[in-house]
């Protein structure tokens, strides 16, 4: 195992490792909040995929200039970048809807979301 | 050499990130939790940076990291206390 | 530019809205609706220049290019011909609701023009991130509208939506990522160059994605309590933009993904839409009922996605899906529960076009899509077919009694009226417009009836039947509202019935008059019970037909299943004893003429059927027909039975309309000439009496305003023509000649001797001694006796009533006379069928003869009068004098009278009977329908068990769901 | 427990899918697909040095346009229910270390942000980045302010304006390129300079400004909701 295959495969190794946690947070994790910052584990872990999908060893940051011919993949870096912003603007959104949420229920606690059912 | 420098800090990164994690969801106090993840928003926008891309890093760190954590701690006003 | 707009004009209202401040909700409003109908203009025009009004080729598309250079490079929108269809529907949906969005939060509306920027953009998007940023848009502006209406549990409802994206978000980002490495392209196009490990990956990610977004079972939970939580204004715009926006793309997607045999989606649509409309079965709120529905739909699109391609697929798709959509809509804009300032008469049948375009009746436009779409299934996936023509009744069900719950509530203020008025066109419009894509299907040359005698004897029964209760459409009472016009529609399809050429022909009009016929009944007091019972089995009985037309290949000749099926149908709409229910239930409750209409007149359709079936299938004789005499002969009985133990008048014919009907299937079954002459002639008679017997009770409904016997009586001196007309009736029906009922009889019995049945015909004459006990307690119940104090002031029906009757009552005295009339006509007919066995009747002038025996008319005639009239001689010179008493006047016993009701001799009239034959009724069929309904609430609990209310538990059902599709899939390979 | 240990094993299970069906354990060596087209021809076509700018605004800009509406979007839904349900709480006054930053700092961290932005087709940055500073910057001055300030109308317009021009410049390479958010309706220009890549940094500035609008709207609607009591 060269250290040019350990840089590459261990950026996804803790890009997934970061989505299976979040996952798993958001499976298990009862605090609305606590939920909330799972699914932003989760994101962070597929933006480090995603960049990752185009990323080769031994190359330059997509900027071209006259020494720098040979460069990453400039595609998923767009694509991240829209999808940290999505990320936040969800993440605002999510945070003020179960703040009002555990207001209403008066608890953060998720269980006790469950008015609706049936 | 360069690339196992590189390696190592991939690997050390991204081991401590996920510790964070996991702690970040199992530590008790949520302001603690929600200060851990904007660490590992900004230790993702490090690996950014590893993999050549100075854009993302950027937006991480100021996005990722700055904005979120602000959000999460308003909210965590608002809710008031822990679970 | 034109396309440019189209997509992206909502937005730029979006942007100037946000801008202008809440307080001038004025110039907002003129800014959405500007732009919103700017937009839609366009819409119109890029729909015409791609021909998209031809929906037998939807392929025209025009690409709207952005950035810079193209695709793969840059991304672009494929504006489809279908799309436009789509996209005109989203266009006037947010048109025709934005204004109450105006009136509740007038700064909500950035949020929908983004919706619907979203939803445009989602409909047109070719490249697998785009969609994703559309995706996240149409979340976000969801969670936004909900979290902002005005609704108790619009936060639960928006925690779920944003716990349910947010997963979606990552697996797609997952399958994005994972697609981008190893294509090197995000177009959709590039899902079909993935192979190997990548392929399966790719699928399942974006599989469970697009399952979650759909909200197919058994990933529906969420979007069940979306709609059960979320304001109904927000719901339905939800409906019919975003939700119908993410249809269409998973209708895109889907057939892109690879992998391998899309069976799979059809698998998984076919099971999740049984399965889920089980559960449907058990939801309580209006909103949830419709989320359920919005499931099948979403598993109707895999199941098409999994057994269609091509052009076939894409227009059974976009119907199917625009007109869901937008039913769903109009529901939720109709039956907003915070808006109920009482309810119009229009507001039935406003609610009630909504449910039959959802439930698929024809001739509304999602009808003709289900029905081509049903009959490739029947031809190509049989098990699938089954299981979706079960889920859709199932799904007919609950919204049938959706529609009754609801539609007393709601207010036609809903909508504005021109709104109303405008929405009501437009889906006539598009209805006339899809079904003349489909209209060559029709055939009216008439060939399943072949015998033109017998098609003509139908023609003018059911004529002669709508015709005669017209006259007494408007003596209404009480609260019952105009039904002139569905029984006029309902009685006009009838007419046509025995000219349809061919099974689609014949199943239309059968679910025309059926469903017309719901709508009028639901006219009566209180009868919205009554429409939902007649409306469930109503569509029973034609899904079973349809079962039938569509495994015979679209016709009736196919002996067997699909002649079995059909023979069901017809058997559940005769009300045979077991699904008698719905007749009890409908016809005391229909307003006015209408109970004689139905029991009269539109249940003969149920015979014509039977009869179709028999000469097509196997030219006379079904091989079950010994079955269906014996279920005949006990039906005879058991309504006999329940007849003469009904307080109730209308209850009293519905009972003996279920008992007479069985006489027509013994004779049926019987399937020999014989056999069918008196079934045949029975059913003209049936249809005689009975609409007789029904105009008498509306009559007597008219004038005393109740039909219970304990407040009826004495009428005879009142009402003495309806008494004269229905003691004609009476005596013709139990048999006792002159008058026309002793032939069908006496035909009947030479028939079951003939062919040896001796039991059925033990059963049958016992029924018609049965039959003596309700006819005496409806004569002596209504006419005889003590008249009640309350009906003193009762007078003669009114002659649009009484009309009708004495036609009937004088036909009933032609036909006992001179049978020959018409069996002159049945009998040639009869002989000429080859299926059919035994002897033929022989007629001589008068005289009618068998093998085993002759009838002459004329003769027992006279004979029974001279007998009767010595018995009256009798009578007369005993110069018995009763002595007539007030019903009150019990003075002698000694006790004041509690109330008239109670000591009225009706009370408890047959007490003694009731005792003797406890054990009939005690097997009655209604225990047997609860435990079937109790089943299937079990069932429906059990599957419901999965929708927990937590949200955690709706992703980890998509988690699971994603690693059964993978199981499966490696399983496949 | 049940729950986390069911999470567990729907995690592990989910990992073990993931890591058995990638069948392909190497390190690439050369680009596929797009990117390497990106790479050969994207200074070329648009005149944008950073090619990460170029796809963004560029040629797949019809997403960030998307993105805008995302943020757009989630911003009006958060002040829309905030103002329509004031929650209470108690506005703690800035500590003077805070309010102390908070008048120096902010006027540094804008014109970063400016910089950011306007120099998104040269170096590292954009519109999105930089948006986000100038935002953070705005937070910096409500946290050090005891006033509420208001979504006010300033930045209601300023979001409005940089989001109808982000659709007015799409709709200028439609009219003259046939194009949606074509960038080149204005010549390219060299490389490298601050004035070229066609309106490359107009669409930026525009995203810029609508980022940061977006941002502070929902901060200071955030701050409002918690000041009303």
């Amino acid at each position: 195992m060269s250290a040019e295959y350990l840089f590459y495969w261990s950026m996804a190794a803790t890009g997934l490792g970061l989505v299976l946690i979040g996952l798993w947070g958001v499976l298990t994790r009862k605090h609305i909040l606590r939920i909330a910052l799972a699914f932003t584990l989760a994101d962070t872990g597929v933006n480090l995929i995603l960049v990752w999908s185009g990323f080769l060893p031994n190359r330059a940051a997509p900027i071209i200039d006259s020494s720098v011919t040979t460069v990453v993949d400039p595609l998923p870096q767009a694509l991240v970048l829209t999808s940290i912003v999505i990320g936040v603007a969800v993440a605002a959104l999510f945070v003020v809807v179960g703040v009002l949420a555990s207001r209403k229920s008066g608890s953060a606690d998720i269980r006790h979301m469950k008015e609706l059912r049936w | 050499m360069n690339m196992s420098l590189f390696a190592a800090a991939s690997i050390g990164t991204g081991i401590m990130m996920i510790v964070a994690a996991v702690a970040a969801l199992i530590v008790k106090k949520l302001i603690s939790a929600i200060i851990i993840v904007g660490f590992v928003s900004l230790s993702a926008s490090l690996l950014f940076l590893l993999m050549d891309a100075p854009d993302v890093a950027i937006t991480e760190a100021s996005i990722g990291a700055a904005i979120s954590t602000v959000i999460f701690l308003w909210g965590r006003g608002k809710i008031g206390g822990e679970q | 530019m034109v396309k440019a707009l189209a997509v992206f004009l909502p937005l730029l209202g979006a942007f100037i809205n946000a801008w202008l401040p809440g307080k001038h909700s004025k110039a907002s409003r003129f800014v959405s609706y500007t732009v919103l109908t700017a937009g839609l203009a366009f819409v119109v025009l890029l729909s015409i220049q791609l021909g998209a009004w031809n929906l037998a080729d939807l392929s025209n598309s025009v690409i709207f290019h952005s950035g810079v250079g193209s695709p793969p490079l840059s991304i672009n929108l494929e504006i489809t011909a279908g799309g436009t269809l789509a996209a005109l529907a989203m266009y006037a949906a947010v048109i025709f609701s934005i204004h109450r969005f105006a009136l509740h939060t007038p700064k909500s509306q950035p949020l929908i023009l983004a919706m619907l920027t979203a939803s445009l953009g989602l409909l047109f998007a070719t490249d697998i991130f785009n969609s994703f940023v559309f995706l996240e848009i149409g979340s976000i502006a969801t969670i936004g509208l909900t979290a902002a209406s005005r609704c108790g549990s619009r936060w639960e409802a928006a925690i779920k939506v944003a716990l349910v994206s947010g997963l979606v978000t990552i697996l797609y980002l997952l399958a994005v990522a994972v697609l981008y490495r190893s294509t090197g392209m995000l177009t959709m196009a590039a899902l079909g160059s993935l192979s190997g490990g990548a392929a399966v990956l790719v699928s399942i990610l974006l599989l469970t994605v697009i399952v979650t977004e759909l909200k197919a079972f058994p990933l529906a939970g969420w979007g069940l309590d979306f709609y059960q939580g979320a304001s109904s204004n927000v719901a339905g715009l939800y409906s019919a933009t975003w939700s119908l926006a993410v249809l269409m793309w998973a209708a895109k997607v889907l057939p892109l993904l690879p992998i391998g045999n899309p069976i799979i989606y059809a698998w998984i649509g076919a099971g999740g839409l049984v399965l889920s409309q089980l559960a449907g079965l058990r939801a309580g709120s209006a909103g949830r009922i419709l989320g359920y529905s919005t499931s099948a739909y979403a598993s109707l699109l895999l199941v098409a996605a999994g057994t269609t391609t091509g052009a076939f697929y894409t227009r059974t798709v976009l119907v199917l899906m625009v007109f869901s959509s937008l039913s769903k809509f109009s529901l939720f804009m109709l039956g907003n529960p915070w808006k109920n300032r009482g309810w119009s008469g229009y507001g039935t049948v406003l609610m009630l076009i909504p449910v039959l375009l959802l439930a698929g009746i024809p001739p509304l436009p999602v009808f003709w899509a289900k029905f081509a779409f049903l009959k490739h299934l029947a031809l190509h996936f049989p098990v699938v077919f089954y299981a979706v023509l079960a889920g859709l009744f199932l799904e007919a069900v609950y919204l049938f009694r959706f529609w009754a719950d609801r539609s007393e509530k709601i207010s036609v203020k809903a909508f504005s009226k021109p709104s109303a008025v405008a929405g009501v066109f437009i889906i006539l419009v598009a209805a006339i417009w899809i079904t003349q894509l489909w209209w060559g299907q029709l055939d009216f040359s008439g060939s399943i009836i072949a015998s033109s005698t017998l098609r003509n004897i139908f023609h003018a029964l059911f004529a002669a039947g709508t015709l005669l209760c017209l006259p007494g459409v408007f003596k209404r009472i009480g609260s019952e509202r105009n039904y002139w016009f569905w029984l006029l529609i309902s009685g006009a399809s009838l007419t046509l019935l025995p000219a349809a050429g061919n099974g689609i022909t014949f199943y239309i009009l059968w679910e025309i008059s059926a469903f017309a016929a719901v709508v009028g009944v639901s006219k009566g007091t209180g009868a919205r019970n009554g429409a939902f019972w007649y409306a469930v089995f109503a569509s029973f009985s034609g899904y079973l037909l349809l079962a039938g037309i569509l495994l015979s290949r679209g016709s009736f000749v196919m002996a067997g299943l699909p002649a079995l099926l059909m023979t069901l149908a017809a058997l559940v709409k005769l009300g045979q004893f077991g699904t008698h229910l719905w007749n009890v239930r409908t016809y005391p409750a229909a307003p006015g003429t209408m109970p004689a209409y139905l029991s009269g007149t539109a249940s003969k359709a149920a015979v014509l059927l039977l009869v179709a079936v028999a000469l097509n299938a196997t030219g006379g004789a079904l091989p079950w027909g010994r079955a269906m005499a014996w279920a005949g002969a006990l039906t005879a009985l058991a309504g006999a039975v329940l007849a003469a133990l009904a307080p109730d008048y209308k209850k009293l014919l519905a009972y003996a309309s279920v008992s007479q009907i069985g006489y027509i299937l013994v004779g049926l079954g019987l399937a020999s000439i014989l056999g069918w002459t008196a079934a045949l002639y029975h059913t003209v008679h049936h249809m005689i009496f009975k609409m007789a017997l029904f105009l008498g009770a509306a009559s007597v409904l008219y004038r005393t305003g109740t039909t219970r016997f304990n407040n009826l009586g004495g009428l005879v001196k009142k009402m003495p023509w309806t008494f004269a007309f229905t003691l004609i009736a009476v005596i013709s029906f139990a048999g006792i000649p002159p008058l026309a009922g002793f032939g069908g009889k006496w035909l009947l019995y030479n028939g079951l001797v003939e062919a040896g049945w001796l039991p059925i015909l033990i059963v049958a004459m016992f029924a018609s001694v049965v039959a003596f006990l309700y006819s005496y307690r409806l004569l002596h119940g209504v006419f005889l006796g003590q008249l009640s104090p309350k009906n003193a002031h009762a007078k003669e029906a009114p002659l649009a009533l009484l009309l009708p009757q004495g036609i009937l009552a004088a036909s009933i005295m032609v036909l006992g006379f001179k049978p020959t009339l018409l069996l002159n006509i049945l009998v040639p007919a009869l002989k000429a069928i080859p299926g059919l066995s035994g002897l033929a009747p022989v007629i001589q002038g008068d005289m009618v003869l068998t093998t085993m025996g002759t009838w002459n008319a004329w003769m027992v005639g006279i004979m029974v009068m001279v007998v009767f009239g010595i018995a009256f001689v009798f009578y007369w010179i005993s110069g018995h004098k009763p002595k007539y008493v007030g019903q009150l006047d019990i003075g002698f016993a000694g006790e004041m009278p509690p109330s008239a009701d109670e000591v009225h001799y009706s009370n408890n009239f047959f007490r003694p009977y009731t005792r003797a034959l406890a054990f009939l009724p005690r097997i009655h069929a209604e225990k047997i329908f609860c435990g079937v309904s109790k089943t299937f609430s079990m069932l429906g609990d059990g599957v419901r068990m999965l929708f927990t209310g937590d949200g955690r538990t709706y992703l980890a059902h998509s988690l699971l769901f994603l690693v059964l599709l993978f199981v499966f899939l490696n399983g496949g390979m | 427990m049940i729950r986390t240990i069911v999470g567990l094993a729907i995690v592990l299970v989910l990992a073990a899918i993931l890591i058995t069906v990638v069948d392909d354990y190497t390190v690439p060596s050369a680009l596929s697909g797009v990117g390497e087209l990106y790479t050969q021809t994207g200074v070329e076509d648009t005149g944008s040095v950073n090619l990460v700018t170029a796809v963004v605004v560029a040629y797949r800009g019809l997403d960030t346009l998307g993105e805008v509406v995302v943020l757009f979007s989630a911003s009006t839904a958060v002040v829309l229910i905030l103002t329509l349900i004031p929650i209470g709480a108690n506005p703690t006054p800035p500590s003077s270390i805070v309010a102390f930053t908070a008048g120096i700092l902010p006027g540094a961290i804008i014109l970063f942000g400016i910089y950011i932005i306007t120099h998104g087709h040269l170096s590292p940055g954009g519109g999105f980045p930089g948006g986000a500073v100038v935002a953070s910057a705005f937070l910096l001055v409500m946290l050090g302010s005891n006033t509420i300030p208001d979504k006010s109308k300033f930045l209601s317009s300023i979001e409005s304006l940089a989001g109808l021009t982000f659709g007015l410049l799409g709709f200028w390479g439609m009219f003259t390129l046939g194009q949606f958010l074509n960038n080149l309706v204005i010549p390219a220009g060299s490389p490298g300079r601050i004035i070229s890549a066609g309106i490359i940094p107009l669409i930026s500035l525009a995203i810029g400004a609508k980022v940061a609008s977006e941002l502070s709207g929902i901060f200071s609607s955030y701050r409002k909701a918690g000041g009303e009591e």
